[in-house]
């Protein structure tokens, strides 16, 4: 075997170690992060959070000597693996989430007295799985991708192990992840087989604009195995059990990071592979988008924990997101649709993880989760109230903060298609768009309105390191909203290589 | 060319899958379910590759294998964690969370 | 568009002022709390300060051009740019939201509601102002937006937190409602960016261009302006938020919405809804006629049978913003000043009104008219003020109220070339009628309230002596630019005609007016 | 010939400071109030004096421009168009559309003008005695100054604007004024009534002024460069045979509305009784030469308006004339069952007004507005003398059968003026009515309206027989109640308390209105009738002498000499050609003779539709006023309603002694005993029912269902929450309303929400925790999919 490979013509591929850089700098974080655990006493286990979160800083910044370089996208393994700027935006995206979710997970990690090494080594593995898949643009690392963040993903969900509600959100967590990955499995291979290549510049190419039922299948399964990742109705239900039942940190990773590495491989997908048979999945799109913004609206309205809450609010934003993935293969809407689905994940990272900071911290304080536990907190901590506000204004959609932009180039991407099926998607939008403020403004009024239950106004402590992630994480949806041109160039269609007309 | 023969027992394979994760309520059986699928997956993939005479369904099912047996074992794992919190392993007894 | 005067830094300055108090008081603690009010206050001072000046410099010569053009960056993505200006249409309203901030927060030094905590009061309604100012000089659909979202927040925690007793479900309502209308205003601005080709949000381009599109597409991308901007005026029949909002909100909440956040509505209209798509207004214009005329009747009837006198109020508003409406219908240069004049008496007048409830309450305890008699005797001076601005919402000439009413009248007379003539005389009738039932629920609310003898449980000496009192220091200040300005505007109206009439000229371009 | 006889009588006019400047009179007492309101209580005298001289001031202004305007008319031509001295200033402009502000001053305007500063003045200087130590003693000062103002105002207005600004002030300062006491419900309520009424009227003037002026701007402008809202403007338009037939009849129709509103016609002439809650000064102004004669002014003002949009003289009856005949016989038959004097006087009021409607309404312009004139002076005196029993005799009350009586002894200077105005009133001769009112009977008749000249003459005989009731219970017969000296001020306090809860008080509880001013430390000081002090005797003394005197400005009787008024007066026909420059035609067009030697084979009636100014007009060239005829004085017809009034006077005098003082049993209790008496009696009682129809159908009707009922949609349909609670009725509504009324937003919208809460929890169970169930549903989905792409991809 070796030697019929040596007699092709084996040369070893070249490798451009300035893209992958921040791959190698993770992966080095990691080992490093198994042997300090190793080798470290208990009492010395803190040195950890610092290592991880300066891993991840540390990739962060070849991200942007990469990025600030002029030599455009660069490409290695035939093209299989890419590094251009859509990648680049979305592994910084990654880090960043990564970042803050050490930020918000260091004093309930420490505190909850849990496996601290291995915390941070599966997160950090996660991490890398998302990085990597911004890069594939091949159907084998693609899933390998998706694997290498998912697997410890669901261990993260189970982390509580005396908790059976952690038990519970691991198991349906991973249950459900792995059939939905072995039903896309099956799609990828139909896609193989038909095109005859793994990689998805070829697969665009073989599969043109004719549609047979097999290529529809295919098609269709694959989009399924993402749908579940960024849990569209009806693949979201493991969503708020797993959210729910994961400690609050990996929830908040969960609902970002996870979410936004979905995205990033459907975008992929629909914009590399696929996009001659917009046939196929504008339809699916187009239903998926409005049964994801409707029932995740619909049910968030009825939540009384403020977790599940805010899963079900996950999976309505997600139903946004999809929003102009419903008109991506109209001729001229691509760029818009790109563009609205990064800028949309951007922001929604930023606010979505204050939200989530919040939420642990005062948490730390009330020890609830119900959402009936925030009456009367901008009496006592105005500072967090008025955060969670931004925070929930920003979801809502209502400017200028971050929140709304997002919306709006969903809208602005649908509406340039300009037919009667987007406009009809646009109304379903904006309707939902008001529903939802039901239970963001339930939040605000529970703060603002309510009294403090039992009467019990005792400040918050918020942790330093969750006072800086929500400085982040605030700051960038005020500044995001009022300025949101900062962002919105990162989604230029001509930034993912080999995608229609880019 | 036996493509279609192939193709016909992935199919059945993946079918028998699909049937065992939604009807079975033991953990264990419906894991060994998505393994059915998986390996139905590597049919499928083994059979194009052959047609096509490309090494990338190969690869692929090679890959699919070794991550199929990480996932296996983080898989076993929650299983035993949860046999453990509650000497059960059925699947509809876990319905803490809903709604 | 030339640059008329290269002062254009006021109106940025004038805007956003307010945000440099709001960010200076986020640093004074919440116990300071005569720091926090003079913050407060010194900010919105200084702000109208800077809105004098921009009146001095306005050159009323060319009240039909943008003055202080300034324009910048700011989302070239989606072509849309930081473009602001003002005309004659804006310039009252603009400068109408800085006053009103300056006397509701005066009259807020001794009048904070409870639950009390001045500082998040006076930053919410700093955050306001600059929502409300900056609404009045956007020059771009999408800076407009988000000004107008912007006193979204504000006004709901003002209702929500400082309110009466349902007050948050009169806050959710006006949110909701608010909001359900912005959205598909903004499906509609960005169909209407499509439609004209993708170029830009800049009314000045959208003017231009937006009567190219084909008339049934008008019409539809109207009626997604008509549904943002009516939920706002109110009209019927979308105004049931209203009543809640008016009567749950605080004193200062009733006043900037009556005086200011209902004018949005109405200037999206005039601004933008009506010069961008002139087919569609007037395929729209009876239908707008005919809503105006029914929450015209509507609300006096509304009126008519309410029990408590903030109620009654916040119903008149929704006949008050009737006539406005009515005028703008017509599509007429005539109608349009009228409805601005209009804008402008509501919101002194109708402020001026939730002012004195909001006093009533406060010496009172109670706002159900049947508990309160003989005001005149008790507090003579306030009973007066109350009386003389009943009369002056009740359009008598002479007051503001009166050049928004008749002449709105009058217009619906002739409106514009290829409107329906005798429908909208009808209106013109039925509106007619509608002066007279504004005048039957105020000469009921005043002889219920203010005549009589003072009913027995407030009578001198049932314990009730010490709150109720005359006209208080803090209250006179806040008031009497008010009552000034209804005089003068009503002796002369001029001085407002003579600014809003070129610039409604302009926007009515494309009606060949 | 034209230009031959603009060539001889083209005398040039001659002006003055006090013509010229007439915009200023208003303008005095509107300063005054503004500082009566600001500096009044600080003054020595209460803001009273500010008044006063505001008065006397604009008194001195109108006095200086009727000389110079008799001056104007004198030095002019016999046949020589008196131009009006027209100014305008910008008001305000909008959308291309002007608005002025100015004076339009010529006869009409200053005789009014002329009244209503005298009257003013004369009832300024009584209150000042009447209301002494009244609490708001300046604040009335300050209303009754304004009110003036507003009324000069409309009398100078320039356009219709201005004068629906006077028209609007008036009606607000009647508010303040008859509410004056408002401690009392029915005060108070009574003020309600009288803004309400005229304000429903009100809403005519505004559609008529919008009908009017947009009729009329383009032809206005066009022609004479003024706007359509200027009085000169409209009334040469409706001259012009230019204006459609619709909107000269609507816009006619709908200010007539606002006439009937102000002036109390039936059937909005409700309010007026009801006003006399008032002090008395004020109901005396009101009555007298303001308010409720704003109406009939604005008839008279734009008179060409109705002369074309009623067809004055066109041949057959005419709404005004209709409204104004049915109005004297109603309000007089009113009079005879009122106890409370001051009623008495507003039905009479009411009954006059229904002349001088009745006279424009027939053509018989100049001898309504004489009627104005004159009725203001006799009418002021009556309420003067009315206040000045209650004042100094009957302890503040008014009811005449009970604490009047015999009176005659105690209070001499009081009754002489009664007695002299009551005979003007009846319109004997010599006295000014018979001059005013007899003209204008006379000319209904001679303007071939035959039945209402009847109807005339009938008034006249019920106006003497009901005066000469009320001057018999008054001054005559033996002292009774407070009269006598008998005090039942106590009981007043309850009785009111009572009382309030009624929405009206028909039956006489008006009495004790005054009684407030006693309680501002009036008490005890008159234990029985005495005469007045001087402060009110002296005025009454004055306009009881107009009350003879100001007949003889136009007695037609005794020759034309004596016809100045008409000669100062009554407009001459102007023709204005195209240039907008007025040229005189020919003689005045109003007299007689003139009209005789002009006409081309056209009398008056015949022709004016062709040239509504009694001769050819030129071309293109436009008049301001409709030529009008005078009937000739013939003393037979005098002599004949001389003989019906002082029938009247017989017939009541013997009547009141059998009944009041005889207390004859055959007439005693009549009402009693038979049926058909009964009924009419309490019919008039009833006011005829009228009040019942306003106040419990109408006002009723929109106060409490009909509004009650659109709240109700707006709190239980609109607003979503449907109350439960509701009896049957309600819920039947509701579901009218609900089915009828198709935009249910708010119920939609709250609906939406618990839709949207209930589709939650509809879906609830697919959430249901089971991962095998959420497993199938993936598939499940994915596979139907997968279906019907194979379906519509094969």
């Amino acid at each position: 075997m070796l030697n019929a490979l040596l007699a092709a013509g084996w040369s070893a591929p070249v490798v451009d170690y300035h893209a992958i850089a921040p791959e190698m700098v993770l992966a080095g974080g990691l080992v490093l992060l198994l042997l300090l655990d190793l080798f470290l006493s208990d009492a010395k286990k803190w040195v950890l959070t610092p290592v991880a979160s300066f891993t991840l800083l540390g990739a962060f910044i070849p991200v942007l000597t990469v990025a600030l370089g002029t030599e455009g996208a660069r490409s290695m393994f035939d093209g299989r693996y890419v590094v251009d700027d859509f990648s680049l935006v979305l592994k910084a995206l990654f880090l960043l989430a990564g970042y803050v979710v050490v930020l918000i997970s260091a004093d309930h990690i420490r505190e909850g007295n849990y496996y601290e090494g291995e915390y941070w080594f599966l997160l950090l593995t996660s991490i890398l799985g998302m990085v990597m898949m911004a890069s594939s643009r091949d159907l084998v690392s693609i899933f390998v991708a998706l694997e290498f963040l998912s697997i410890p993903a669901y261990m993260m969900a189970a982390w509580r192990k005396r908790d059976p509600k952690s038990n519970e959100a691991g198991i349906k967590y991973y249950l459900l992840g792995v059939f939905a990955s072995a039903v896309m499995l099956y799609g990828m291979s139909l896609l193989y087989g038909i095109s005859g290549s793994t990689k998805l510049t070829d697969i665009g190419t073989a599969l043109g604009e004719n549609l047979t039922s097999i290529r529809a299948l295919a098609v269709l399964f694959v989009v399924v195995g993402f749908a579940f990742k960024v849990s569209a109705v009806p693949f979201h239900t493991w969503a708020p059990d797993t959210y729910e039942g994961a400690p609050t940190p990996v929830t908040a990773f969960l609902s970002v990071a996870s979410k936004a590495a979905g995205f990033v491989a459907l975008v992929t997908v629909v914009f590399v592979a696929v996009p001659g048979s917009h046939e196929v999945w504008q339809p699916v799109f187009w239903i998926l988008s409005a049964l994801t913004m409707t029932v995740g609206n619909v049910m968030a309205l009825r939540q009384t924990n403020i977790v599940r809450m805010l899963a079900y609010s996950s999976v309505a934003q997600g139903g946004f997101i999809l929003m102009p993935l419903a008109v991506a293969g109209i001729e001229g809407v691509q760029q818009a649709a790109l563009r609205s689905v990064v800028t949309y994940l951007l922001l929604y990272a930023a606010t979505n993880l204050g939200v989530f900071g919040i939420v642990i911290a005062v948490a730390r304080k009330t020890r609830s989760g119900e959402i009936s536990s925030y009456g009367g907190l901008f009496g006592y901590a105005p500072g967090l109230a008025a955060l969670m506000t931004i925070f929930m204004a920003s979801l809502a959609g209502i400017p200028p903060l971050g929140g709304w932009f997002g919306k709006f180039t969903a809208f602005q991407a649908l509406i340039s298609a300009g037919t009667n099926w987007s406009y009809a998607l646009a109304v379903v939008g904006a309707v939902n768009s008001v529903v939802a403020f039901g239970y963001y403004g339930n939040v605000l009024r529970e703060m603002w309105m309510k009294p403090a239950p039992h009467g019990d106004t005792s400040p918050v402590k918020v942790p330093s390191a969750i006072g800086v992630a929500l400085a982040i994480t605030g700051g960038s949806t005020l500044v995001l909203g009022v300025l949101p041109g900062l962002v919105i160039h990162f989604g230029d269609l001509a930034g993912l290589t080999g995608a229609l007309g880019g | 060319m036996l493509l279609n023969q192939f193709l016909v027992l992935g199919a059945v394979l993946f079918s028998i899958g699909v049937y065992g994760v939604i009807a079975r309520r033991n953990a264990v059986l419906v894991l060994m379910s998505i393994e059915l699928i998986l390996n139905s997956v590597n049919i499928n993939l083994l059979a194009f590759s052959l047609r096509s005479g490309t090494p990338d369904g190969h690869t692929f099912a090679l890959y699919v294998i070794a991550v199929a047996a990480a996932e296996v074992g983080v898989g076993l794992a929650m299983v035993l964690l949860m046999y453990r919190n509650r000497r059960s392993i059925a699947l509809d007894e876990l319905a803490e969370m809903k709604g | 568009m030339e640059v008329l005067s290269d002062h254009n830094w006021v109106l940025s300055v004038g805007t956003f002022l307010p945000l440099v108090g709001v960010l200076i008081m986020l640093f004074i603690p919440k116990g300071e709390e005569a720091l926090n009010k003079a913050v407060g206050l010194g900010t919105a001072v200084a702000t109208l300060a800077v809105g004098i000046f921009t009146m001095i410099q306005f050159d009323y010569g060319k009240a039909g051009e943008m003055q202080f053009v300034a324009q910048t960056e700011w989302i070239s993505v989606i072509k849309s740019s930081y473009l602001i200006g003002v005309d004659g249409i804006s310039l009252p309203l603009y400068f109408l939201s800085m006053v009103i901030t300056v006397l509701v927060m005066i009259y807020s030094w001794d009048h904070v509601p409870s639950p009390g905590n001045p500082k998040a009061f006076f930053i919410l309604m700093l955050v306001l102002q600059t929502g409300m100012a900056g609404t009045f000089i956007a020059r771009d659909l999408i800076l407009f937006f988000v000004f107008f979202e912007l006193v979204l927040l504000p006004m709901y925690f003002m209702i929500g937190v400082w309110g009466g007793e349902n007050r948050q479900y009169a806050s959710l309502k006006f949110f909701l409602y608010t909001m359900f209308g912005s959205a598909l205003m903004l499906v509609a601005f960005l169909a209407l960016f499509f439609k004209t080709g993708a170029e830009s949000f800049s009314i000045p381009y959208l003017v231009e261009n937006g009567g190219a599109i084909a008339k049934n597409v008008q019409v539809w991308i109207f009626a997604g302006m008509f549904v943002g901007f009516a939920v706002k005026v109110p009209m019927f029949p979308f105004h049931t938020w209203l009543p809640d909002a008016h009567t749950q909100a605080p004193t200062q909440g009733s006043v900037i919405l009556a005086a200011i956040l209902l004018k949005l509505g109405t200037y999206g209209f005039v601004r933008i809804a009506i010069p961008i798509l002139p087919e569609a207004a007037k395929e729209w214009a009876p239908w707008i006629g005919l809503l105006s005329v029914i929450g015209i009747i509507y609300g006096a009837l509304g009126c008519l049978a309410q029990t408590d006198m903030k109620r009654l109020i916040a119903f008149s508003s929704v006949a008050h913003m009737g006539f406005v409406m009515l005028g703008i219908s017509t599509l007429t240069p005539f109608g349009l000043n009228a409805a601005m004049f209009g804008m402008v008496a509501h919101g002194l007048i109708t402020g001026m009104l939730f002012f004195l409830a909001g006093s009533v309450k406060e010496r009172y305890h109670t706002l159900e008219i049947k508990r309160l008699s003989g005001m005149l005797k008790q507090m003579p001076r306030l009973g007066w003020i109350l009386g003389f601005c009943a009369m002056a919402s009740l359009g008598l000439p002479g007051l503001a109220g009166f050049w928004g009413e008749f002449p709105a009248i009058l217009s619906a007379y002739q409106p514009a070339d290829g409107l329906p003539v005798e429908t909208f005389r009808t209106f013109m009738v039925v509106a007619a009628l509608g002066t007279v039932l504004a005048a039957g629920y105020l000469l009921w609310l005043y002889q219920r309230t203010a005549f009589g003898e003072p009913t027995a449980e407030f009578a001198p000496g049932h314990g009730h002596d010490e709150d109720i009192h005359d006209v208080g220091t803090f209250e006179w200040i806040a008031w009497t630019p008010l009552l000034v300005a209804i005089v003068v505007f009503g002796v002369y109206p001029q001085l407002m005609f003579k600014v809003l009439d070129p610039a409604v000229k302009v926007a009515l371009k494309a009606f060949g007016s | 010939m034209f230009a031959a006889s603009s060539e001889a009588a083209s005398a040039a006019l001659t002006s003055g400071f006090f013509l010229e400047n007439a915009w200023v009179i208003p303008v005095i007492p509107a300063v005054a109030f503004a500082l009566i309101i600001f500096f009044g209580r600080r003054m020595p005298m209460k803001g009273s004096e500010f008044g006063i001289l505001s008065m006397v001031a604009s008194l001195v202004f109108s006095g200086g421009a009727i000389m110079q305007w008799i001056d104007r008319v004198n030095g002019a031509g016999e046949e020589q168009f008196i131009a009006p001295i027209v100014k305008t200033w910008t008001w305000w402009q909008s959308g291309g559309m002007e608005f002025g502000l100015g004076q339009h001053v010529d006869g009409l305007t200053l005789a009014v003008l002329g009244v209503v500063a005298f009257i003013s003045t004369l009832v300024q200087i009584y209150s000042v005695e009447y209301l002494r130590g009244d609490r708001r003693y300046t604040h009335f000062f300050a209303s009754l100054t304004l009110f003036s103002a507003g009324m000069m105002n409309m009398v100078v207005a320039e356009n219709m604007i201005q004068l629906i600004l006077g028209w609007e002030i008036m009606g607000l300062c009647s508010f303040m004024l008859i509410g004056h006491w408002w401690e009392e419900g029915a005060n108070s309520r009574a003020a309600l009534k009288a803004f309400f009424t005229t304000r429903t009227g009100d809403v005519g003037l505004l559609a008529g002024t919008s009908i009017l002026f947009f009729a009329a701007n383009d032809w206005t402008q066009k022609t004479l460069g003024v706007s359509g809202f200027s009085i000169r403007g409209l009334s040469a338009w409706a001259l012009s045979g230019e204006p459609s037939h619709s909107a000269i009849v609507w816009g006619a129709a709908a200010l007539f509305i606002a006439a009937i509103g102000k002036s109390g016609q039936f059937p909005l002439h409700t309010w007026l009784p009801d006003a006399m809650a008032g002090p008395t000064p004020v109901s005396s102004l009101l009555h007298s030469s303001t308010m409720v004669v704003a109406g009939v002014f604005l008839v008279a003002r734009l008179y060409p308006v109705f002369f074309e949009g009623m067809d004055i003289l066109g041949g057959s009856s005419n709404f005004i004339v209709i409204i104004g005949g049915i109005t004297i016989v109603i309000a007089a038959a009113l009079a005879f069952v009122q106890t409370d004097i001051k009623k008495v006087l507003a039905y009479s009021t009411v009954s006059q007004l229904g002349y001088m409607m009745m006279g424009l309404g027939a053509g018989a312009w100049l001898p309504a507005v004489f009627h104005i004139f004159t009725h203001a002076f006799f009418k002021a005196c009556l309420f003067l003398g009315a206040g000045s029993i209650s004042h100094s005799a009957s302890h503040h009350s008014f009811e005449m059968k009970k604490d009047m009586g015999g009176l005659r002894k105690f209070m001499p200077v009081t009754f002489g003026t009664w007695v002299i105005s009551t005979l003007a009133l009846c319109g004997v001769f010599p006295f000014s009515g018979f001059f005013s009112k007899d003209e204008i009977i006379d000319n209904v008749g001679h303007n071939g309206y035959t039945l209402f000249m009847y109807v005339g003459l009938g008034g006249a005989f019920l106006t003497a027989a009901y005066m000469t009731r009320a001057t018999y219970l008054t001054f005559f017969g033996e002292p009774r109640g407070a009269a006598a000296g008998e005090h039942h001020d106590d009981g007043h306090g309850d009785a009111h308390a009572a009382h309030d809860d009624h929405a009206h008080d028909d039956h006489g509880h008006h009495d004790h209105h005054d009684a407030h001013a006693a309680h501002d430390g009036h008490h005890g000081d008159s234990h029985g009738p005495h005469e007045s002090p001087a402060l009110i005797t002296v005025p009454l003394v004055i306009l009881a002498t107009l009350a003879i005197g100001s007949g003889l400005l136009n007695a037609v009787p005794f020759g034309h000499s004596f016809e100045n008024f008409t000669k100062w007066v009554e407009p001459r026909v102007e023709v204005i050609s195209p240039t907008g420059l007025a040229t005189v035609v020919g003689g005045p067009g109003a007299s007689r003779p003139a009209a005789e030697e002009e006409g081309d084979g056209h009398s008056a009636e015949e022709g004016h539709h062709d040239s509504p100014c009694g001769k050819e007009t030129p071309k293109d060239g436009v008049c301001v006023a409709p030529q009008l005829s005078h009937a000739e004085f013939k003393w037979s017809k005098a002599a004949l309603s001389m003989i019906i009034v002082l029938l009247g006077m017989v017939i009541s005098w013997v009547l009141c002694v059998q009944l009041y003082d005889r207390k004859n049993k055959a007439l005693v209790g009549l009402t009693e005993r038979n049926a058909l008496l009964g009924r009419g009696y309490r019919f008039l009682v009833n006011k005829y029912y009228l009040d019942a129809l306003y106040e419990n159908v109408i006002v009723r009707g929109i106060a409490h269902p009909v509004s009650a009922a659109a709240y109700w949609v707006n709190q239980n349909v609109l607003d979503g929450a449907v109350n439960g609670a509701g009896n049957i009725t309600r819920k039947v509504s509701g579901w009218v309303y609900r089915n009828v009324d198709q935009r249910v937003v708010d119920g939609t919208v709250n609906a939406s929400g618990e839709a949207a809460r209930g589709l939650g929890g509809f879906l609830r169970p697919v959430q249901s925790g089971k991962v095998n169930q959420y497993g199938a549903l993936l598939f499940g989905t994915a596979a139907i999919g997968a279906l019907v792409l194979v379906i519509i991809n094969t």
